[in-house]
């Protein structure tokens, strides 16, 4: 028996998890932090065996490396097509890593929650039954055999999402928060349906990864043309998850949540499903390289462009929510890289890999850096950085696990983000000798390595560093509970260590299973000879050493001042657009007041006074007759006569007109 | 023999002179003989017809209808009289109580 | 020669009895009782005619064989029926409705006579019998209308009744004496096997004849422009009287205009189709336009009958026997359902609750059954299945969809599209009237005692209408049998 | 163990018997609902025997058949049966007007015509459903017009009478005109047949040797009829008139089944009757884009809705575009599809009405902008509004997104990228339905209206909800439940002959 027989049964403790929760009431929980233990043991469990499982596919253990399960859902028999749904699970390694970062991220947060949420009363169940939920449907996800299955996770986690960030919904800002989120990420989903929608007819009415990834191309229905139309629209739903350039402007104000939602689903795991559509689809993308470089176009625009608006912004959580972003950026930047580059040459190149490792290492690190800046929120209370200063004396552990989060995300090596953000660094410098536009795309890439490690280092200084600025916050300031650090401890290990999966075997084992894809096996000093002879490694490394030093200057040593960026009308101007997120959130308004509810307004008015002002026009013009008809019944029976006689002589000249007489 | 179209000629004078009076006299009693007109000159049609065609049915037609005219007419007397009775008028432009 | 009088048994049973009822008002002085006596004499008469009917043998016809003047066939015995059953719950209804008035005798009397000229009328196959059983049938329903003499808006609806029906008679028979001036002879048949002869040829007397015939009959069935006088007459007439007129009167005039045109004229159909078609839609359409905004129950009534009336002149248009059997099934199912109305008026005029419309409001909760006997009634009249004025509609339009399938006949399709917006149209005003019985709050909630003897008239009207709805089978049959007599000559 | 039963007049008989002992006996408002919860849960208990006696192996298309000659001269015959379009609705139906009677526990006023005017509505739907002849099948369909119009005009809102007058006229109309294209047909096919007929099937049978214009005459007539009672944009005014005026039953049976009759008589006459003319492509496009401007159309009107009920008449139009569109498809898929989101839509549309009920009831007014906040005052109502919206933009797991998936698929299968257009409507969707809690039940507790007797669902309110919920998510995780029912019968009006 292999442990990948019952990977069913991942997403379903969880589910229970959710049923028992939401449904057994109020009384049953009050004691047990509002059901808070049973969703740790739900999640505790599906984490085992999603470790055990992906073990098992990751080390080989499973014969081919890839489980498959399916059980038919709906079958459509047609004339020309049949339609086959199926729901079924699909473990291959790519599937096996995302287990792990998502069952035991989850656990993690779930455990932290306790301590975070303990104050939150009856509406403990409330969280902890959505976020039960929330896991079951994303392990669903991760495990989907196919893209129906996918999308239908997909949708769900997005529900989760809403859910979660209107949690506190008598909050005006959480309840419009959680419909942006919503919404925006609605017109990513549409985009991934018409992506179904081209798919399913296209390869000929089954969506089973094995059935699409083993497809003769050449039969699509419809060409490459509409292939690349269906994977544009694919990565389309992946724009809008994972809130890429021009979809990206409901994350921030997704950070309405409790942070701890915003550390599992808007950083480690949710926003990744878009990231792992993409690696999922990677067989089927490679063969529309159009569509990869607008996936890397997207992945690099969003990445620079989210780091500069994470440079100014006072609140902690909208920082970390920018990076986000930036680095789901990152890792666009290297599956489009990758892809683009398999396209053309039919040579791997480490883009794939190496963005499906920077989505392992972002998952720790910015789970880790959520998590921080969470267990700062509860203890001043506040999300402005602008009101915190010199915690690191009162919070000593968590400003120490911050700052090794802070570190790796800047990509300063031996940590983790080093690692990766190098590699695809290196791999979208390499694709550039295929299409200049990559070379554009790595500098852009550096410069967002720069700014991310000024900005993170701004974030860390001046939350802990220097002079505590709300004195009666920082008074109050404690540290966590154990619940919650200990958790943060586990994920800074992870934050630190996991880069050094790349010596493990992580580019072979996590290679998608195309014929041509040839994996270099290389031991530990092949890779770290490959890794620090080329010029770009030291680039990175100097951009991010920069950025530190830039924020050692502004913030310790107060040598630049930061006022000096709002010092003339013109840099003052810059400053307030990055703030407004480059207009994002006012066009998006424009769009969805002006635009969409404008034209609502039209149709109604079009409905009331036209359409049905013809059906009531009718009514009244018929009445109105009647009134006049009547009065031709005068009461003098002489009149009637009279209209007998016209009518009279009015047939007798139609009967002659009718006869041909007149 | 008189030709048939004088008959014709006369019986259309007839009833167009009734008609005419049907919707002009305000008197009731002057309407009903001028409706008893208009029954006349159809009887004239009859009686000229029958002569013409030589058959005896057109007589008989008109015998029937004068029989049943005078039947009418005593309604009608009797009708006018209650009219008269209860709103103290028998002309035509005067009632109008009911309509619309 | 003796002659076979057999066929005038009926028609003789309800002359006697017209005749003994004022005899009888002389022993005694109760409405009831003389309704109870007319009941009894419009039973036997129906128990005759329906012999007939079933037993499918029928008295031979008066008349030699070239003069035929009376038949009793199945077409005859059938309307005989109708106009009997309308009789038949007009009495019942008025065995209380009059029992205040003088005259009580004569006025059961001039509905048995009336009936008995419509009887007459349906069994005429020469002219001068028809006109002479519309005259009786007419002279006594102007009597009937003006019968309570100290009512002023009675003796208004007589006079005008009587001035129009003068004047429609008069017309009428100048139309007469044209079409045997053409033909040379007054009987139906053989009017058309003269004109089949004369060939295509047209002639201006004919044409005129046409034109006259059809204003003088047009103004029994309140054919629009000869309707004027109907809602004016219907408001003024004692209620039962009412509805005599509508489901009985207005039904003879049918049949008046089936005879002439159907029987005698259809050799030349194709010279006054046309113009049938026109009158239906018009009449039709003008009959609903001003029921939309009339705010008096009887006025709207009648003004509906108007309506319904160019629905049964859709026959004449399309002049195929199917579109007979669905004018007659028609005929026979508003006879029911108009009459019923009628009669809840009556009834509730009984208690002295006013014709107005709205004094209608909360009526569901005042009488319940009159109100659920509303409802069915206008809800058949709007042809709301499973009710009978869907069932004849149903025929009756498909009748116009049917014809209108041969090539040159395309516009009769315009008439059951026609037929069928003033439908629609007539349940706006039909439904307004429900409204008030269900929706609006009167402004007392007294129950409201009527007569055993009208809540049958009305039971039985809506009873028929139900029936008929859920089970026409065998009233389509003998419908049917009817329309193929009447073709038949 | 049914073969001997003739379960679908039981069907007719039984509520029909129900509304006549109701409306006879039921002397108290408590006797009157006791009465018609039993006799529709009989109603529903058949209904469900039906559903689990109803072979997916026969080879009969059609089960369960009555024939009876009604009239005979005609060709009329009182001919029922079931097949796996009709199936699915007749649960429905008496699943909808059980657990409406349940939810009208408190209706206090006249009681017993209510009750009563319930189970004759729910003997129309029902004989709708069922009838193969189209006679009888006209006779239910004008039937069920006159429960709805007492339904709305004695116990609806402040314009009821405008509201009720215009729905019974509008779809009178539409009816009217429905029947002349059954006289058109009737009259084409009796003398082919020999013999006259309303018999759906005789007259299907013989529909591919009309000539090719009438039969575009006859399925236009026929076609309007439908698209009326579904309602398509532009003959949809009534709807939002009748459902802002209607008792919230009434809303519920409204839009759960009298809508559905329309896309039923759509597909049970029109393309079934005219299947070659149906797969014409300018037949095809011309469906296609009544729906799709439906589908736009009504989710655009949505959006600028104040009232919450009208909001969702307006969605209803929208849902019932997406079934139009599935027909347009002529696929095995989309066909299947749009039955399936008849169905679906029936359920979730129930939810949502009941929903705008309870706003009416404890609140006192659906307008939204006077709204917002009540998710803390009212938790189970708040949660049931969500639950329904969520179904109803076509959240994955519930019942209404598969159907219109498959539709969608359907339609890019035929009709191309032109998906495109009807696609954008889930997003307007999601926009109103979103928009619409987070002013109603989301934020700051609304001051402009008395919020301190606000409560939560009573009891029966709770549990139609609860049960149509239940359902809701059953059929979306099992969708092959009623797949595998709808399929063989809509597989052969997709055949191309």
């Amino acid at each position: 028996m292999y442990w990948s027989e019952l990977a069913w049964l991942i997403p379903i403790f969880p589910l229970i998890a959710f049923v028992v929760i939401g449904f057994l009431g109020n009384k049953l929980f009050k004691k047990a932090e509002g059901g808070g233990y049973v969703a740790i043991a739900m999640a505790a469990i599906s984490c085992f065996i999603s470790l055990m499982v992906a073990y098992e596919i990751l080390s080989g253990g499973y014969p081919g490396e890839l489980f498959k399960q399916s059980l038919l859902w709906i079958n459509v028999p047609g004339q020309d097509l049949s339609f086959t749904f199926n729901i079924g699970i699909y473990i291959d390694t790519l599937a096996a890593l995302m287990l792990i970062v998502v069952s035991f991220i989850s656990t993690l947060v779930v455990i932290y929650s306790v301590g975070y949420m303990h104050e939150e009363g009856e509406k403990k169940r409330r969280y902890y039954a959505i976020i039960s939920l929330f896991i079951g449907v994303m392990l669903g996800l991760v495990l989907s055999s196919n893209y129906l299955q996918m999308f239908i996770f997909w949708e769900l986690v997005g529900l989760c999402s809403y859910l979660l960030i209107g949690f506190w919904y008598t909050k005006p800002s959480a309840a419009s928060a959680a419909k942006k989120a919503f919404l925006v990420t609605r017109v990513g989903d549409i985009m991934f349906m018409l992506g179904l929608f081209i798919f399913f007819v296209g390869f000929g009415g089954n969506l089973d990864y094995e059935h699409i990834f083993n497809f003769n191309f050449e039969d699509f229905v419809g060409g490459n043309s509409m292939l690349t139309l269906g994977t544009f629209f694919i990565f389309g739903g992946a724009v809008g998850k994972s809130a890429q350039f021009p979809l990206h402007d409901w994350l921030p104000d997704a950070m309405e949540g409790p942070t701890t939602v915003s550390a599992l689903i808007h950083a480690a795991t949710m926003v990744k499903a878009g990231v792992y559509l993409v690696a999922r689809s990677y067989p089927v993308m490679v063969e529309t390289p159009d569509t990869m470089l607008i996936v890397a176009i997207v992945g690099g625009i969003t990445a620079l462009m989210a780091a500069t608006m994470a440079l100014n912004n006072p609140n902690i959580k909208r920082v970390l929510a920018y990076s986000t972003i930036s680095q789901l950026g990152y890792m666009f930047l290297a599956l489009g890289t990758g892809g683009y580059f398999f396209a053309l040459t039919q040579e791997a190149n480490a883009g794939y890999t190496s963005g499906m490792f920077h989505l392992m290492n972002h998952a720790f690190f910015k789970a880790l850096l959520f998590l921080s800046a969470g267990a700062v929120i509860h203890a001043v209370h506040t999300e402005d950085m602008r009101l915190m200063g010199g915690l690191s004396k009162k919070l000593k552990i968590t400003s120490l696990v911050m700052l090794i989060g802070c570190i790796s995300i800047a990509g300063i090596p031996p940590l983790s983000g080093f690692w990766s953000k190098d590699e695809i660094l290196a791999s979208v410098w390499e694709t550039g000798a295929e299409n200049p536009i990559f070379y554009l795309l790595y500098i852009m890439g550096i410069l967002t390595a720069f700014m991310t490690a000024f900005y993170m280092f701004r974030l860390w200084f001046m939350t802990f560093k220097g002079e505590p600025r709300d004195h009666h916050a920082y008074e109050h300031a404690h540290e966590a509970p154990k619940v919650m650090w200990v958790p943060l401890a586990i994920l800074a290990v992870l934050a630190f260590g996991s880069g050094f999966a790349l010596f493990m075997g992580f580019g072979e084992a996590i290679v998608p299973s195309i014929e041509h894809w040839h994996a270099h096996s290389e031991d530990i000093a092949g890779i770290l000879t490959t890794i620090f002879s080329e010029w770009q490694t030291y680039l990175s490394i100097i951009a991010a050493a920069l950025g530190i030093y830039l924020a050692y200057l502004m913030y310790i040593k107060k040598s630049i001042n930061p006022d000096v960026f709002v010092a003339t009308p013109g840099r003052k101007k810059v400053y307030d657009f990055l703030l407004a997120r480059y207009g994002f959130t006012a066009g998006y308004d424009w769009i969805g007041l002006k635009v969409v509810y404008g034209l609502s307004l039209v149709v109604d008015w079009f409905d009331r006074k036209v359409i049905d002002g013809i059906v009531n026009g009718f009514a009244s013009i018929t009445v109105h007759l009647g009134n006049v008809l009547r009065k031709g019944q005068t009461g003098f029976v002489q009149t009637y006569a009279g209209v007998v006689l016209a009518g009279l002589s009015l047939i007798v000249i139609l009967l002659f007109l009718l006869g041909g007489l007149i | 023999m008189i030709a048939i179209e004088y008959f014709l000629g006369l019986s259309a004078i007839l009833f167009a002179i009734g008609a005419m009076g049907v919707l002009v006299k305000k008197n009731a009693i002057v309407v009903l003989m001028c409706i008893e007109l208009m029954l006349n000159a159809a009887n004239i049609n009859f009686v000229a017809f029958s002569a013409y065609y030589g058959n005896l049915t057109g007589q008989v037609f008109a015998l029937v209808s004068i029989a049943i005219a005078a039947a009418e007419v005593a309604v009608g007397l009797a009708i006018i009289m209650n009219l008269y009775k209860t709103r103290d008028t028998i002309g035509l432009d005067e009632v109008s109580l009911l309509r619309w | 020669m003796a002659i076979d009088y057999s066929a005038l048994y009926p028609v003789m049973v309800m002359v006697v009895f017209a005749a003994a009822l004022p005899a009888i008002h002389a022993v005694a002085k109760s409405s009831r009782v003389l309704a109870g006596v007319s009941l009894v004499g419009i039973f036997v008469t129906m128990a005759l005619e329906l012999m007939y009917i079933v037993s499918g043998e029928y008295p031979a016809a008066i008349g030699g064989a070239s003069v035929e003047l009376l038949r009793l066939d199945v077409f005859a015995a059938l309307f005989a029926l109708v106009f009997l059953a309308v009789a038949f719950y007009v009495v019942l209804a008025s065995a209380r409705y009059v029992e205040k008035d003088r005259h009580q005798a004569e006025y059961f009397s001039l509905i048995l006579l009336a009936t008995a000229g419509m009887m007459v009328v349906a069994m005429a196959v020469d002219l001068i019998t028809l006109f002479a059983g519309l005259e009786v049938a007419s002279i006594s329903s102007f009597a009937l209308t003006a019968f309570r003499k100290k009512d002023k808006r009675g003796a208004e609806a007589g006079a005008k009744y009587y001035v129009i029906g003068g004047l429609s008679s008069a017309i009428a028979l100048y139309g007469i004496s044209l079409l045997y001036g053409i033909t040379g002879t007054t009987n139906i048949a053989g009017i058309n096997t003269v004109l089949a002869g004369m060939g295509s040829e047209l002639d201006i007397a004919l044409l005129l004849a046409i034109g006259l015939l059809i204003a003088g009959f047009g103004f029994k069935v309140a054919l629009v422009p000869f309707h004027m006088w109907a809602p004016d007459v219907y408001e003024g007439a004692p209620d039962p009287i009412a509805g005599l007129l509508a489901a009985g009167s207005k039904k003879m005039g049918m049949v008046l205009l089936f005879k002439v045109f159907l029987v005698g004229l259809i050799a030349i159909k194709a010279d006054w189709q046309l113009l049938a078609g026109v009158l239906a839609v018009l009449t039709m359409t003008v009959g609903n336009v001003i029921a939309v905004q009339q705010t008096n129950i009887k006025r709207m009534l009648a003004y509906s009958s108007v309506g319904q009336a160019g629905y049964m002149i859709i026959a004449l248009a399309v002049a195929t026997p199917y579109a007979v059997e669905g004018s007659i099934f028609h005929i026979i199912t508003h006879a029911f359902m108009k009459g019923g109305a009628f009669m809840i008026v009556a009834a509730l005029a009984y208690v002295a609750l006013g014709e107005n419309i709205a004094n209608y409001k909360g009526l569901a909760k005042r009488a319940p059954f009159l109100a659920i006997s509303m409802t069915l009634l206008l809800f058949a009249l709007a042809g709301i299945p499973p009710l009978s004025g869907f069932v004849s509609k149903f025929v009756l339009f498909s009748a116009a969809i049917d014809a209108s399938q041969i090539a040159d006949q395309n516009w009769m399709f315009w008439l059951a599209i026609a037929a069928i917006l003033n439908s629609a149209l007539s349940l706006y005003y039909y439904v307004r009237v429900i409204k008030y019985m269900y929706v609006d709050e009167g402004s007392t909630k007294d129950r409201i005692k009527v007569p055993w003897s009208m809540t049958a008239a009305v039971a039985i009207c809506v009873i028929a209408t139900i029936v008929i709805g859920v089970w026409p089978d065998p009233v389509i049959d003998v419908c049917e049998q009817a329309a193929r007599a009447l073709f038949a000559g | 163990m049914l073969e001997n039963v003739p379960i679908l007049s039981l069907l007719l008989i039984v509520p029909f018997v129900g509304a006549m002992t109701t409306l006879l006996l039921g002397t108290s408002p408590k006797a009157s609902k006791y009465l018609a919860l039993v006799f529709s849960g009989i109603t529903l208990v058949l209904s469900v025997l039906l559903l689990f006696n109803f072979s997916l192996s026969s080879t009969e298309a059609f089960q369960f058949r009555e024939n009876y000659v009604w009239i005979q001269q005609l060709g009329i015959s009182y001919n029922l049966a079931v097949d796996g379009i009709s199936l699915p609705m007749v649960f429905l139906s008496a699943l909808l007007v059980f657990l409406s009677i349940l939810f009208s526990w408190d209706v206090e006023e006249r009681t017993r015509t209510y009750m009563g005017l319930m189970l004759i509505l729910e003997v129309g739907v029902l004989g709708v459903f069922m009838a193969l002849d189209y006679f009888i099948f006209y006779v239910f369909w004008e039937v069920v017009l006159i429960p709805m119009y007492f339904l709305i005009a004695i116990w609806g809102g402040p314009s009821r009478a405008y509201a009720s007058i215009k729905f019974f006229i509008y779809t009178h109309i539409a009816s009217l005109v429905m029947l002349l294209g059954i006289f058109a047909l009737y009259f084409t096919a009796s003398p082919l047949l020999g013999s006259p007929s309303f018999g759906m099937e005789a007259i299907a049978s013989v529909a591919g040797s009309f000539g090719h214009d009438l039969a575009l005459i006859v399925f236009s007539a026929l076609l309007f009829g439908f698209i009326v009672k579904m309602p398509m944009v532009p003959f949809h005014t009534w709807l939002p008139d009748a459902h802002v005026q209607a008792p919230t039953a009434g809303s519920v049976l409204l839009a759960g089944l009298l809508l559905k009759m329309g896309s039923y008589g759509v597909i049970r006459v029109c393309i079934t009757t005219f299947n070659d003319l149906s797969h014409e492509a300018t037949i095809m496009v011309a469906l296609a884009v009544i729906g799709v401007v439906s589908i736009i159309y009504g989710a655009f009107a949505c959006l600028a809705q104040t009232d919450l009920k009208k909001m969702v008449a307006y969605s209803s139009i929208s849902h019932m575009g997406i079934v139009l569109l599935g027909i347009a498809t002529m696929t095995e898929l989309g066909l299947a599809a749009a039955v399936f989101q008849m169905f679906s839509h029936g359920l979730i549309t129930a939810v949502l009405f009941m929903t705008c009920g309870m706003f009416q009831h404890k609140a006192g007014t659906r307008e939204i902008p006077l709204l917002g906040g009540l998710a803390p005052k009212m938790p189970i109502v708040a949660t049931i509004m969500m639950i329904g919206f969520m179904a109803s933009l076509g959240l994955p797991g519930l019942v209404g997104f598969i159907a219109e998936f498959s539709v969608f698929t359907a339609t890019y299968n035929i009709f191309d990228l032109w998906v495109l257009i009807p696609v954008m409507s889930v997003a307007i969707t999601a926009a109103y339905y979103i928009w619409a809690m987070q002013r109603t039940i989301f934020g700051d507790l609304t001051t402009k209206i008395d919020t301190k007797h606000i409560h939560d669902s009573y009891w029966f309110e709770t549990v139609p909800l609860a049960v149509l919920i239940g359902l809701i998510a059953l059929f979306g995780i099992f969708p092959s439940l009623l797949m595998d029912i709808i399929l063989p019968s809509v597989a052969p009006l997709a055949a191309v002959i």
